[in-house]
């Protein structure tokens, strides 16, 4: 769960690492009103947790209470990449001397959480790993000893700190990781970690994204998750109701499979043969006939899909279980796109015999399903 | 033969009174695993399938001389029940749960380490040697005893393409999934290290897919060690977004790292034969193993 | 830091342990009140610290809010052992089936925490050791790895349970670690943990000890440390603030030196001797004269006091500067009590050349000393 | 030769700028210690009485070669400068900090016992090889070259016996202060081994007190290891009531446990010469010695 930043900010200032002086606004009013009790320049920060905010747009400044709530203003009433915005976040701007890094994210080669320091800060990190390789400080974090005191000291010092600010700087990365590891985070980062010109730390970006499988050790988040809920895209919110793993994608053909690998092998063999997916869409292991309907509904409710590829490779999912899902879901809803099917595996002679009376052609091969969508489409549907 | 498992393999089945355990341990049976155990605390005393139920792992494996654990337990006590196998000295332990918090997964994999026993998964099909022993939840029809290693990431997949290899008459000798997660026990360079030794196995297929980076440290790994054996690969992913889950919790590129293109261009460069759909896996393989003169079958069914 | 049983249970619940159902009183009407919410019977435990409180008496039964408001009374108007009973816990007596023993402390030669469970509770577990040490089982708990479920499910197995019972008493054992670890018990302990006639467990008497080297990680208990010293005889009192090490004893002749095992090992010179000590009191390594003035003070305010005895063994401790607080304390209070002084060590000429010029006999031997005490008891000081 | 420390080691000072860090350095360097460098975070890059000060011990250690530590940072600093001394390899750690937790005590000796190094302490006046190495805070001066190795779980008390000891002409090998917590990184077992190896060693002093059961496991080792050199107790406490701390955190009676008598019988079931008062320890050990024709000096002091 990746939670808003001034949600990460509270628990970060909670632990006391250093973060601006700023408050929340949902309104332009409000977000006069904050300005008013903060030293101007303030900047203004649209709360999503889509990646990219700041070339979005979604970072504005203001030298005034006038000015932020004008910034306000255009902020709340646009979307960054498809998310409404729903508040702001005001701050007093920080005097920047220096832009650093520092994260705690999950190494999956070493099978440990791992500190990353970097003094290029300001910039996603997996850029600077990219393009600045020896700008990156890493330091894996021993499961069975954890990250301790001197590591964060050696850390700051690599960053070029020393005395009371190497001191300063080590607390807060200590602090981070005791954040990181309490909250279950799959990444807890602060980019940038300012040096303000008085050379004081403060966190000026902050992210904490929870592993969603620890979220029952969190239930604070429990309302959270209902919010999260409530800003979903509906066919998100109908895919997470009926335990479906959906992703949209930008293309004409809808794909539903089992096993996320088999579908996204699906999605490729279409790209391969010239296509366009329009979504991910694994209904995972032993589907029912139920969540067979659910998976057609919700990739039929997409205006742009013209036809929709079943891909069913029978293990725990029972090729006849989903032959009455594919049954049921035309009796309810009439198919009015093309339908091409897959389908092999477990019960695959019962599942073909009942979509075969039902007047489907099923194939046995994915290419050759792939091959067929990709000539429905070119012919118009 | 085959890595990791096989006739002598003598299981439990922790979380064996589940509705998952209680079925699998049915079809692992039917399959001819021996298992020799099952565990769930406060169940003591009673029998699923013929198959006697313990309190404790340590009991269990001191009565019936067990040596591996296949866990069904749900996700907030699967590590626990992975420390109690651990604890009991077992040395093979498949967790086939899926959704276990990866804080709980690190401490895992670095007491496993500390004990020298290898984890298979969280969130994973399990291991098959072909004829010997299945510590799994996969269909077992798709396999076919040979000497093909398979190692992958995804589950569905691996049955795509091991049903292809069984099909043109290369059957396998050890099937495995490492997991969907992002921190799993094995890598494919543990795995790669293990065919390598294993005289069953004459090669073997990676599957890999988007996120992390576990298939190009094999690329690297193949081509620093001089692998012995040809390695043939597919990637799932091409057409993944950057950001997303793609289903599995370890399918996400993030930032620039993770993409299948990274990694089809490692193992490329490693020598690996890299198959752009899952049914080339078979037919490449094939081909390359009739021109080393160690495979001389065709198509042998559909 | 001992927590009181209401304290600690307050915890325990907290952490969901299931302790009866009560209330805490702190006067006769209150405990009619709070007994009027519950079932009776009823118990009415006096709330002290010390050990004990059974067989002095602490604890009392009620049939009716009647019995109650008496045995609140009844208590709250006598001491046990010296301490005065400020609060009644009144709770549901349970129905007994079984008594238990958990706790979780500290085994000094295995350098860890160590699980100790009994079927013997509802007695003192060092008692059980003693007598019964087959009814004990201990797990010592690996540090770098913690005490997990399966640890605890195999003491609650030992102790005869299954199925769901045994399952139920793990996780309150469990959760009892997690209690200990997070307060920084030096013991965390359950006696009796009852089983209830319905099989149900129940923390019937909790103790807690927190470490009070690690209070600074626990900031909630400063309140507590406030409390605490309001409560103590006001020579401990004394001794605290000064920075002292001091208990009480039952004797005439005051102690006071420097180093616990040298004023140990002076006390029990004395009784060799024949003698009766009056206190323990260790003023520490590098006393300052104004510690050894307190020390003094405190020591000559106990009237049963007839001789003091003044061992020192300069070490970091300096001989003229301990001098030098004899004579300040004799100059601001006059000594009516005769004092033996044996100093050695740091510095040792100038203090035995500024006390002897003081008219005090210095003595270099600390067995030959406590025989002069002792002579000046006998000679009726 | 002695044990633990001798002229060959060489130390660095952690909390080397503080008041009691800065004041024993220059005690230990005027005794002839090696203090090498000093490690303050935060103050790398000054002096203290010469000695060079670094950020980090690692930095110190590989410049410096230095092989012991002795740590003076105050109580909630002190576990975590000790895992920093052990992660930079050192194998001798003398915590004289008092008041550190046990929680973090704990988590110390766990770590100090994988790594295999000595933790001496915490609140311990230290260590001493006279003549050679002090690594402490106990007045140099009480201490003698000689042959009876020394250990005590009280400071003061050790140099009452010890100056005792020098007074008779009994010099020490090594005397060293268990600490007086109730978890300390070394037993008197572990001690007694050490004595049994080292060849200067001629007899060993031992110095109890109420708490725990330190003395009846070295008295338990003396029987069953059939100890070689001749030992001399002395356990203080015999008049401390039950249940209250007796200056030191580890001394205390705990029910029955932790008696002085427990102590006294174990050790003269175990054959070990027990004094009735700390000037008795030199006078007992003295006339054995003689009897073994080992010594034959007398009193040669006050």
């Amino acid at each position: 769960m990746k939670l808003f930043e001034h949600e990460a900010k509270a628990i970060f200032s909670k632990h006391d690492i250093p973060t601006p002086l700023g408050k929340l606004a949902d309104s332009p009013t409000k977000a006069r009103e904050v300005t008013m009790q903060l030293h101007t320049p303030v900047v203004i920060k649209a709360q999503v947790t889509v990646a990219g905010r700041g070339k979005a747009g979604g970072i504005l400044f203001a030298n005034s209470p006038t000015e932020a709530e004008l910034a306000a203003k255009k902020l709340l009433s646009t979307r960054i990449k498809g998310t409404k915005i729903q508040s702001v976040l005001i701050e007093e701007k920080a005097s920047i001397r220096k832009e650093l890094y520092f994260g705690i994210t999950i190494d999956r080669s070493t099978r440990s959480y791992v500190a990353v320091a970097s003094s290029e800060g300001g910039m996603e990190i997996e850029e600077v790993a990219a393009t600045m390789p020896e700008k990156i400080i890493k330091v894996f974090i021993d499961p069975l000893y954890g990250f301790r005191s001197h590591h964060a000291r050696q850390i700051a010092k690599k960053l070029g700190y020393k005395g009371r600010q190497m001191l300063n700087l080590a607390t807060i990365f200590h602090k981070q990781y005791e954040v990181a590891l309490s909250y279950d985070a799959e990444l807890a980062e602060m980019n940038p970690l300012v040096e303000t010109s008085e050379g004081k730390f403060v966190a000026v970006d902050t992210r904490l994204i929870i592993d969603d499988n620890a979220l029952y050790r969190h239930p604070e988040f429990k309302k959270r998750l209902t919010e999260i809920e409530a800003e979903l895209p509906p066919q998100e919110l109908e895919a997470r109701k009926n335990g479906l793993a959906y992703v949209k994608l930008d293309g004409n053909i809808g794909v539903i499979g089992n096993g996320a690998g088999l579908v996204m092998a699906t999605l490729d063999a279409i790209k391969l043969y010239g296509g366009r997916p329009a979504n991910f869409l694994d209904v995972g292991g032993g589907a029912t006939a139920n969540k067979i309907v659910a998976a057609l509904n919700l990739v039929f409710s997409d205006p742009r899909v013209n036809v929709v590829f079943v891909n069913i490779l029978g293990g725990i999912t029972r090729c006849d279980e989903v032959a009455r899902g594919i049954l049921e879901a035309k009796m309810r809803t009439g198919f009015l796109k093309p339908v091409v099917i897959r389908l092999v595996g477990t019960n695959e002679e019962e599942g073909k015999r009942i979509l075969t009376d039902a007047g489907f052609h099923v194939l046995d091969s994915m290419e050759e399903a792939a091959e067929k969508a990709m000539a429905i489409v070119k012919s118009g549907g | 033969m085959g890595i990791f498992v096989d006739k002598s393999t003598k299981t439990i089945v922790q979380g064996i009174t589940g509705t998952q355990g209680s079925f699998h341990t049915k079809l692992m049976l039917d399959y001819g695993t021996q298992i020799v155990a099952g565990v769930t605390p406060g169940k003591g005393g009673t029998q699923v399938h013929g198959v006697s139920v313990y309190d404790a792992v340590d009991e269990a494996v001191k009565k019936q001389e067990a040596n591996a654990s296949i866990i069904f337990v749900p996700a907030p006590f699967a590590a626990d029940a992975a420390f109690e196998a651990l604890d009991a000295g077992l040395k093979t332990i498949v967790i086939i749960t899926e959704h276990v918090a990866v804080k709980d997964v690190i401490q895992v994999m670095a007491r496993a380490k500390k004990q020298g026993a290898t984890v298979i998964g969280p969130n994973t099909p399990g291991i098959i040697t072909p004829a010997e022993c299945k510590l799994g939840i996969m269909p077992a029809h798709i396999f076919r005893r040979g000497t093909v290693g398979v190692a992958s990431r995804s589950g569905t997949l691996t049955y795509e393409i091991a049903s292809g290899l069984s099909a043109v008459g290369l059957g396998q000798s050890t099937c495995l999934g490492l997991g969907g997660d992002p921190v799993v026990g094995l890598s494919f360079v543990d795995v790669l290290r293990e065919f390598e030794e294993d005289e069953q196995t004459k090669a073997v297929v990676l599957i890999g897919e988007i996120g992390g980076n576990l298939e190009e440290l094999a690329a690297d790994f193949i081509s620093a060690e001089g692998y012995s054996k040809p390695v043939a690969a597919f990637v799932a992913g091409r057409t993944a977004p950057r950001g997303k889950r793609m289903g599995h919790a370890g399918a996400i590129i993030m930032g620039r790292a993770g993409t299948a293109q990274s990694k089809i261009d490692a193992f490329t460069e490693a020598g690996v034969m890299v198959a752009e759909k899952p049914s080339d896996v078979a037919r490449l393989l094939a081909e390359r193993l009739k021109k080393k003169g160690i495979f001389t079958g065709g198509m042998s069914g559909t």
